[in-house]
């Protein structure tokens, strides 16, 4: 979609609104192996289809939210605060 | 040249007359024309010449789809070129000049290249120009270039305004002919908000150039009635001379309002332009549908033009298309302008229909030739005659008119948008729009549907049925009978004509004529988006709205495959061409972005600032004297100033963010890589960020304020960006983390009081007492300012490596308090100081700014390896930070430069070399992030970011500008020029 | 269409020798001209594909079709075939600015783009296709001190490589280009950095000029073939699995841009890419407007005219994932007020046609050219939104490294190992955001 | 002693007003941000308590956050007590001086802000007492509907003026 992002909190607002970081993957543990860290900041599984990216209602209520989108036809299949619950894996 | 108006009839208000020019030929032409039915009536033929061959071209349209009739219209800056001349409206005095001719539209030397035309076929310019190598870029592709191009643009500014809005509605409607009307009403009746957009000065569409009858009213009165019954609901919002041209995700419509094209004189206050974001729950497509032309030699004479287009001329605005007209046309639709050019007493040579037993209804008087083809036309800027072929024999008719009607195609453009791939109908010779849209129904025939009454029935049901599913009440509208309606059967297909001679026309503007399809399918070409690269059929200013649907017919043919096969190409926005002024609305100028402006301006301004963009910011960059030269003798005094007595600096742009909640300090230990957890209230710290790769983000101080409220400063630059990943740290990584964030940047204007007389001007104003002992390096409170009158946060932290403030009260009496610290610290030697004092101040001190932690710099190249917390179990950045790269040993870090010689100088910029090495890749060092003359030091002085540049302090190298030819002997050294025990800091 | 479909049947007989060496010139135009232009031959064969190739190049843009290209007249491999699943030049070749230019800053990646530029300037004359290269200029303003700076290291960056580069001022610049908005209220033009062999080429003619030459080199151009697997035995590739059946391979190289994560994963590879669109716009022709290429500073925008008259420009990628070659009517407007900020008079100018390419955006904004985990399989990508320029130059260097096994030594910084390792190519010093690059 | 008048953000600029749109600056009075913690679900307790007892309107901005905002000035010590009223459940944050209120009034009123927000204004979906965080062009605010045709339109100090031009620059062929 994009054009307009169904924010959860404030409703269908366009893409101007908000600044989008990117995948949202699981941060992990301090304690993690390396490898993974690495996977985590730099490789991206960049599907044609679902994905699960993390947009900031910077010019709304400025929570972040992790937008479920599909990345041929853009629909959003989800958007929801990045805090209700976990992450999108 | 006689007039071509018909004595009576038309939409035209005859009593309105309006004065216009054409390539400086006075004409008259009636409230109500188009500039192209204007021109018409004036017996105007030629109006444009085409773009390769510049062959003579007349009207071909009366729609958005024209191809030949481009001009250029408005002067000075409102200079307006390729303007559809069917599509501007008439005003008084507007002057229309013709393009792309020289020296004249009649005579053309241009059209030498026709001459040529055996040699210039599709893609010659690839073939060849190449030699000699030089020739393309000095011969060749200048005087290419001369020629190509349509219309010349104006360097001028445009003097008039534009704007943008949002809508929202339950349907839009795009095109208020039949089918939207009928649309429009059926779901505006039961209560839904409706937003019909057409791009025609009224409501109408082909009702206004229809001579049927619907119950009994005429079809321009039954548009009327119907436009003026939406006019007057409270829930319609009817938007003439606006195209809808783009269908984005999220069912958004892109449309532009032409507000005041058609005004010799706009109203100042009103936009020109408009631009409209329309978001609909539901639209209904009802553009209609583009008639086809013919592919016969010469099918581009002026004098040829779409049946439609020419009935349309008769009808809307009484102009005759000639004195002997002749009707080509390979289905019904041609005999409905026969009809009507018979009812207005006017002549047909002749109908020439392909089929066998085409015009069976047909009662006039024309003589009808069937199972024949037009082959070529004849004439050069006029049409004077038609070649005929039937069973194999070929007769010359003399005609000054021909009218074409190849089949109808939908106009499907909006509706393959976002990525649907049109349909080809065999049955209807046309290709349909994707199947299975959402949140766009086209209708009518837009849908491939034929006829009034048909498409009138249409409308009303997906209008009703769209506002039904959206919960309102609706039920179609029943318009009563239709008479004298016409509906086309589907077109006999007829891409390609035997026994053509001329250049038969596919893509009329760029020339593109049937061979060069066929050479393109030879050459390897076929596939319809090569064949489109290159011969450039369909990529003129209308997008092959006329040319494409036959391009990929002959293409079939030549394929041997079914025009299904080999698909269209890609319909992108926008529909029509739409203005840079219509998209950029009222943001350009100073509107562009809007201006941050500071509590402290007004002191500034008052002061003598001359301010410097930064960001949205204006900051004050320097405060000159009067007699002084140049900024560097106002800022070398400023720096001595603050050096010497006092300064104070306008610091509000800083971010400043209030970080509250029990969890606040373990935020911050995870956000900064430096420990946090322990800073106990009433102190500040400086803070380094960085970012998961493991390189520094940006820095900032960050204060206790109490047990569970931090007052956290970052660079002006990056304070935006910092609160959104703090944000993100909060919300995203730890929500567990009862943490409460608010930007505070705007709420304090603060203010920098530094140098050595910095703590007696401010005791002046601050109650407490201000002793070290009792407020020591980094203190951080709140206090009372002025006896108890207000109340401020101070810090004392520096930038400027001296004894330093930083005071922030409420924005509102920033200015004041700066006033009266400024009053207040005059005996003393306070002066305001700027950015660029700021600046040199901390070069001399070897702080860093956004010149050194340029994204690519870790805590350690910075010299701040040993902040970097080893204890802390986690924070941003710390896994990354473990890599091989980030900590090899050559990296480059930072270090001071200072020149041999203090009469020579270097830029920020400038690159270090080894000494009297080569000015090459192998030999580059690192270069000189941050530069500056310093007053105290007397020489220029900089800092660098160096290989191993930690380890070569005392080292002599070269600074190298090889952009200005300068070789400069500089010298390494500790990146810190003044003070180096830090004890002007805590004195 | 009688005449068209007879010579289609013509075309379908073998081809004599001679009518594949046609060679472009004004004496074949004209000789051909005078016939009528009956005798023009394809520009390359359709052939079907052969059970194995030597080398096969996944992906016919530019990239693909100049690797092939130089895989054969350069290194003597032309046992080549090139699957494109659409047609030759369907992606970012046939959708970009037409832009090239070698003005980059670090060491990891000034030298390669050089090395194109320098292959562009030759490149007509040794393909035998005229791609109207046109070295007008590429201007970038500059708006503040910092941004200054920020170019006089770049253009002393540039220099120290022997490119040319010339910071030029505010009144240098107005004589350039005196229609910009230099007094613009809110960010005044303080000058440029300038680099006058940058320029724009005829996009879709260097996909063709390559698809030909290659063709004549003996390259298998394969078009309508989709690669929907690879087939792996013993740890190397075997070939791939595509829908014009198996087709057997000793090396597999990737060229597939916005594509490359999706191949990739074909082979079990994750890479450090995001597919990104990045919308780019063409408006009516016009006769002409601007000479050389411009970038405005203060905003996202840059504009050049092509030789058929349309000012051709862009901005910034849209920001999210998509493999949709479509955009947002916010960048649309966000471009469009950022180039009426920089040249007020393009207000009446209109905007013909937007279209989207997928960008291949790598995690700091530089390509890979490399081998990948598996032995014979090959990676070109991560081109962001500079792969047009990079054309030549990458398909000289994915050429050299399959063919001599190691990297040509301007693209040795490629390393796709350079992340996990931290050896990071980040000229913008965005880090890992590739939307930020 | 110094002159300690506060000195208004829109002090340059004149209110603009015609029959069908006015645009003013409000007085700057108090704003004050209640920031809820993570962990509290709905409105805070007591916050409407604590709205109606200081006689500030409630303006909600996001998920646990709202706005207390009123006309008039809230003195220093109890200002220090309101934003510490809702501890532990809730944080204050002066914005008195961060934030600057604009009124929009007239039956152009929705028509203007339209030009510069996607929120739909119709009454239908944006009824007096509703308020949206969005953006007005390219600047951010927070608007409040307050009734049929008139908005308070909230915007950071630093952009006011700017938002002002601009809004007056939509308001232009209504005046």
């Amino acid at each position: 979609m994009a054009s307009l992002v169904p924010c959860p909190h404030c409703g269908p607002r366009p893409k101007e609104e908000f600044t989008i970081k990117g995948a949202a993957l699981p941060r992990p543990a301090p304690t993690a192996d390396p490898a993974e860290w690495f996977d985590y900041v730099y490789l991206r599984d960049n599907p044609r289809g679902s994905y699960a990216e993390y947009w900031h209602h910077t010019a709304g209520c400025r929570r972040w939210l992790v937008v479920s989108r599909d990345t041929i036809t853009h629909q959003v299949a989800a958007c929801r605060d990045a805090a209700a619950q976990g992450h999108a894996a | 040249m006689s007039s071509h108006r018909l004595p009576q009839g038309g939409l035209i208000d005859r009593s309105k007359p309006l004065a216009f020019t054409f390539d400086g030929k006075p004409m008259q032409g009636f409230q109500g024309d188009s500039l192209a039915s204007a021109l018409l009536a004036n017996g105007r033929r030629l109006v444009g010449r085409s773009f390769k061959y510049h062959r003579p071209r007349g009207i071909l349209t009366a729609g958005a789809a024209e191809p030949n009739a481009l001009v250029t219209i408005g002067s000075g800056g409102r200079t307006e070129p390729n303007t559809r001349a069917t599509m501007q409206e008439l005003y008084a005095g507007l002057a229309a000049r013709s393009q792309n001719r020289w020296p004249s539209l009649h005579f053309d030397i241009g059209a030498l290249n026709g001459l040529l035309s055996p040699f210039l076929g599709a893609g010659f310019y690839y073939k060849t120009f190449m030699w000699p190598a030089a020739f393309w870029e000095k011969v060749y592709e200048p005087f290419i270039r001369k020629a190509a191009g349509l219309g010349r643009a104006t360097h001028q500014a445009d003097p008039d305004r534009y704007e943008k809005r949002w809508a929202h509605c339950d349907l839009l409607v795009i095109g208020a002919g039949p089918t939207g009307l009928a649309a429009a009403l059926s779901a505006a009746r039961a209560g839904a908000r409706v937003i019909v957009a057409d791009e025609q000065a009224m409501a109408g569409g082909a009702l206004l150039s229809e001579t049927a009858t619907i119950a009994g009213r005429t079809a321009p009165a039954f548009a009327r009635d119907c436009a003026a019954e939406l006019e007057a609901l409270p829930n319609v919002t009817l938007l003439t001379r606006t195209t809808v041209f783009g269908w984005y995700d999220g069912n958004v419509f892109g449309a532009v309002e032409r507000v005041q094209k058609h005004l010799a004189e706009p109203a100042p206050s009103v936009p020109v332009e408009r631009l409209w974001r329309i978001v609909a729950k539901g639209a209904i497509l009802a553009s209609g549908a583009e008639e086809r032309p013919l592919v016969f030699g010469g099918n581009d004479i002026p004098g040829v033009m779409m049946a439609g287009a020419m009935r349309s001329y008769l009808n809307r605005h009484a102009v005759a298309p000639g004195r002997a007209t002749a009707i080509f046309t390979t289905n019904d639709s041609g005999y409905a302008l026969a009809r009507d050019l018979e009812a207005k007493g006017l002549d047909i040579t002749a109908i020439i229909d392909p089929r066998e037993s085409g015009g069976a209804d047909y009662a006039g008087k024309a003589r009808l030739i069937r199972n024949a083809v037009v082959t070529d036309a004849h004439g050069g800027r006029s049409l004077s005659a038609i070649d005929i072929r039937t069973g194999g024999r070929t007769e010359r008719l003399a005609v000054d008119a021909l009218a074409l009607s190849g089949g109808f195609s939908p106009v499907i453009h909006l509706a393959c948008h976002r990525g649907g791939r049109p349909v080809w109908s065999g049955e209807k010779a046309a290709f349909l729009s994707p199947a299975s849209l959402d949140g766009l129904a086209p209708a009518g025939a837009a849908s491939g549907i034929a006829g009034l009454a048909a498409c009138l029935a249409d409308g009303a049901h997906k209008g009703a049925s769209l506002a039904a599913a959206l919960g309102f009440a609706a039920s179609p509208i029943p318009f009563g009978p239709v008479e004298g309606d016409a509906p086309a059967a589907p077109a006999k297909v007829l891409w390609s004509i035997p026994g053509v001679r001329g250049k038969a026309f596919v893509d009329f503007q760029n020339d593109v004529h049937h061979r060069d399809l066929d050479l393109a399918v030879k050459e390897g070409y076929g596939h319809v988006e090569l064949a489109k690269r290159y011969t450039t059929s369909g990529m003129a200013t209308d997008q092959g709205k006329l040319s494409n649907i036959n391009a990929i017919g002959l293409l079939a043919e030549a394929r041997g495959v079914s025009p299904g096969e080999v698909g269209t190409t890609t319909f992108r926005p926008f529909y029509t061409p739409v203005s840079f002024g219509a998209l950029a609305g009222a943001y350009h100028g100073e509107h562009f972005q809007p201006v941050r402006r500071s509590p402290l301006h007004g002191w500034a301004e008052r002061h003598g600032a001359v301010f410097v963009e930064t960001g949205l910011w204006y900051r004050s960059a320097w405060f000159p004297r009067t007699g002084e030269k140049d900024w560097r003798e106002s800022v070398d005094r400023e720096v001595l100033n603050v050096r010497n007595n006092a300064g104070l600096c306008d610091v509000s742009m800083l971010g400043k963010i209030e970080i509250c909640g029990p969890d606040a300090a373990e935020l911050l230990n995870r956000a900064y890589c430096n420990a946090f957890l322990k800073l106990p209230v009433g102190k500040a710290r400086y803070g380094l960020m960085l970012r998961e790769d493991g390189m520094v983000y940006d820095d900032g101080t960050t204060s206790r304020i109490e047990e569970n409220r931090f007052f956290m400063t970052t660079t002006t630059a990056y304070a935006a960006g910092v609160m959104n990943h703090m944000e993100f740290c909060a919300q995203a990584l730890w929500p567990e983390l009862d943490v409460r964030l608010a930007s505070v940047t705007d709420q304090w204007a603060q203010m920098a009081i530094a140098g050595p007389k910095s703590r007696k001007i401010l005791q002046a104003i601050v109650d407490e007492d201000l002793g070290n002992d009792a407020f020591p390096y980094l203190a951080a409170r709140e206090v009372s300012l002025f006896g108890g009158r207000l109340h401020g946060r101070l810090f004392r932290i520096s930038f400027s490596g001296e004894l330093a403030y930083e005071l922030a009260v409420p924005a509102a009496y920033g200015d004041r308090v700066a006033e009266a610290l400024t009053e207040a610290g005059q005996a003393d030697g306070l002066v305001p100081y700027g950015v660029e004092a700021l600046s040199v101040l901390r070069i001399e001190k070897g702080h860093v700014t956004h010149n050194e932690i340029n994204g690519t710099v870790t805590p350690g190249d910075l010299g701040f390896g040993k902040m970097v917390s080893a204890s802390k179990p986690d924070f941003i950045g710390k896994a990354m930070l473990q890599r091989e790269g980030l900590n090899a040993p050559d990296r480059p870090r930072l270090v001071g430069v200072v020149p041999l010689d203090p009469g020579q100088s270097f830029r920020s910029g400038a690159h270090i070399l080894a000494k009297g090495a080569a000015p090459t890749l192998e030999n580059d060092q690192g270069y000189v992030t941050s530069s500056a003359f310093s007053p105290h030091i007397g020489s220029t002085i900089g800092l660098a970011l160096v290989r191993h540049g930690d380890e070569r302090h005392g080292e002599d190298v070269t600074v190298w500008n090889g952009l200005r030819g300068e070789f400069t002997a500089a010298r390494l050294c500790a990146p810190v020029f003044f003070d180096p025990a830090n004890e002007k800091l805590h004195a | 269409m009688k005449h068209a479909r007879s010579l289609l049947l013509k075309d379908q007989r073998p081809l004599s020798r001679k009518a594949t060496a046609m060679r472009y010139s004004a004496l074949s135009l004209l000789w051909n001209g005078l016939r009528g232009n009956r005798d023009w031959r394809p520009a390359w064969r359709q052939p079907q594909p052969k059970p194995h190739y030597d080398v096969i190049i996944v992906g016919g843009g530019g990239h693909g079709l100049a690797a092939a290209y130089y895989l054969a007249k350069e290194f003597g491999i032309a046992n080549v075939a090139v699957l494109e699943k659409s047609y030759i030049g369907s992606g970012n070749v046939g959708r970009n600015t037409t832009i090239i230019r070698s003005n980059y800053l670090l060491p990891g990646n000034n030298p390669f783009y050089e090395l194109s530029m320098k292959l562009w300037e030759g490149l007509e004359r040794d393909f035998n296709f005229n791609a109207m290269i046109s070295q007008r200029g590429v201007l970038n303003l500059y708006h503040s001190d910092a941004q200054r700076d920020a170019y006089m290291r770049r253009g002393n960056a540039m220099r120290l490589h022997g490119v040319d580069a010339e910071l030029l001022d505010r009144d240098d610049v107005r004589r350039m280009v005196p229609f910009l908005d230099f007094d613009n209220a809110r960010f005044p033009i303080k000058g440029g950095l300038l680099q006058r062999r940058g320029g724009t080429v005829r996009h879709d003619a260097v996909a063709w000029g390559y698809a030909r030459g290659a063709d004549r080199h003996g390259v298998d151009i394969i078009q309508g073939c989709e690669v929907t697997g690879i087939r792996r035995e013993n740890g190397r590739v075997a070939g791939v699995e595509t829908s014009r059946g198996f087709i057997g391979c000793g090396k597999l190289a990737l060229a597939a841009a916005g594509n490359s994560s999706e191949v990739a994963r074909m082979a079990d590879l994750k890479l450090p890419l995001e597919s990104h669109v990045l919308q780019a716009f063409v408006s009516e022709g016009l006769k002409p407007f601007i000479d050389g290429v411009v970038t405005f500073g203060a905003g996202h925008f840059y504009v050049s005219q092509s030789d058929k008259g349309g000012l051709v420009f862009g901005g910034d990628i849209d920001g999210y994932n998509s493999y949709a070659q479509r955009g947002n009517l916010a960048t649309v407007e966000h471009v469009a007020e950022a180039g009426k900020a920089m040249i007020p008079a393009l207000s009446r100018v209109r905007v013909l046609r937007a279209w989207g390419g997928i960008m291949d955006m790598s995690m700091d904004g530089s390509p890979i050219i490399d081998r990948t985990p598996i032995d014979n399989l090959y990676l070109n990508a991560g081109w962001c939104y500079g792969g047009f320029k990079a054309t030549p130059a990458s398909g000289f260097c994915f050429a050299h490294l399959l063919a001599r096994g190691v990297p040509h030594e301007t693209a040795a910084a490629f390393r796709l190992d350079r992340f996990r390792r931290g050896h990071l190519i980040d000229e913008k010093g965005q880090g890992a955001q590739p939307n930020l690059h | 002693m110094p002159d300690l008048r506060p000195f208004p953000a829109l002090a340059a600029r004149k209110p603009l007003a015609s029959s069908r749109i006015r645009l003013s600056a409000l007085p700057e009075g108090t704003i004050l941000q209640m920031i809820a913690g993570p962990q509290t679900p709905g409105p805070v307790d007591g916050l409407e308590r604590l709205a109606a007892k200081t006689g500030l309107a409630l303006r909600a901005i996001s998920p646990g956050q709202w706005l207390l905002v009123g006309d008039r000035p809230t003195p220093y010590p109890q200002a220090c007590r309101l934003l510490a009223a809702l501890e532990p459940h809730a944080s204050g944050i002066d914005q008195s001086h961060g934030r600057v209120r604009l009124h929009l009034e007239g039956p152009m009123a929705a028509t203007v802000l339209s030009k510069g927000t996607a929120v739909d204004l119709h009454p239908s979906a944006f009824a007096p007492g509703h308020t949206a965080a969005t953006l007005v062009g390219h600047v951010s605010v927070h608007l409040t509907r307050l009734d049929a045709e008139a908005f308070e339109i909230t915007v950071l100090r630093g952009f006011a003026e700017a938002l002002w031009d601009d809004l007056a620059l939509m308001c232009a062929e209504f005046l």
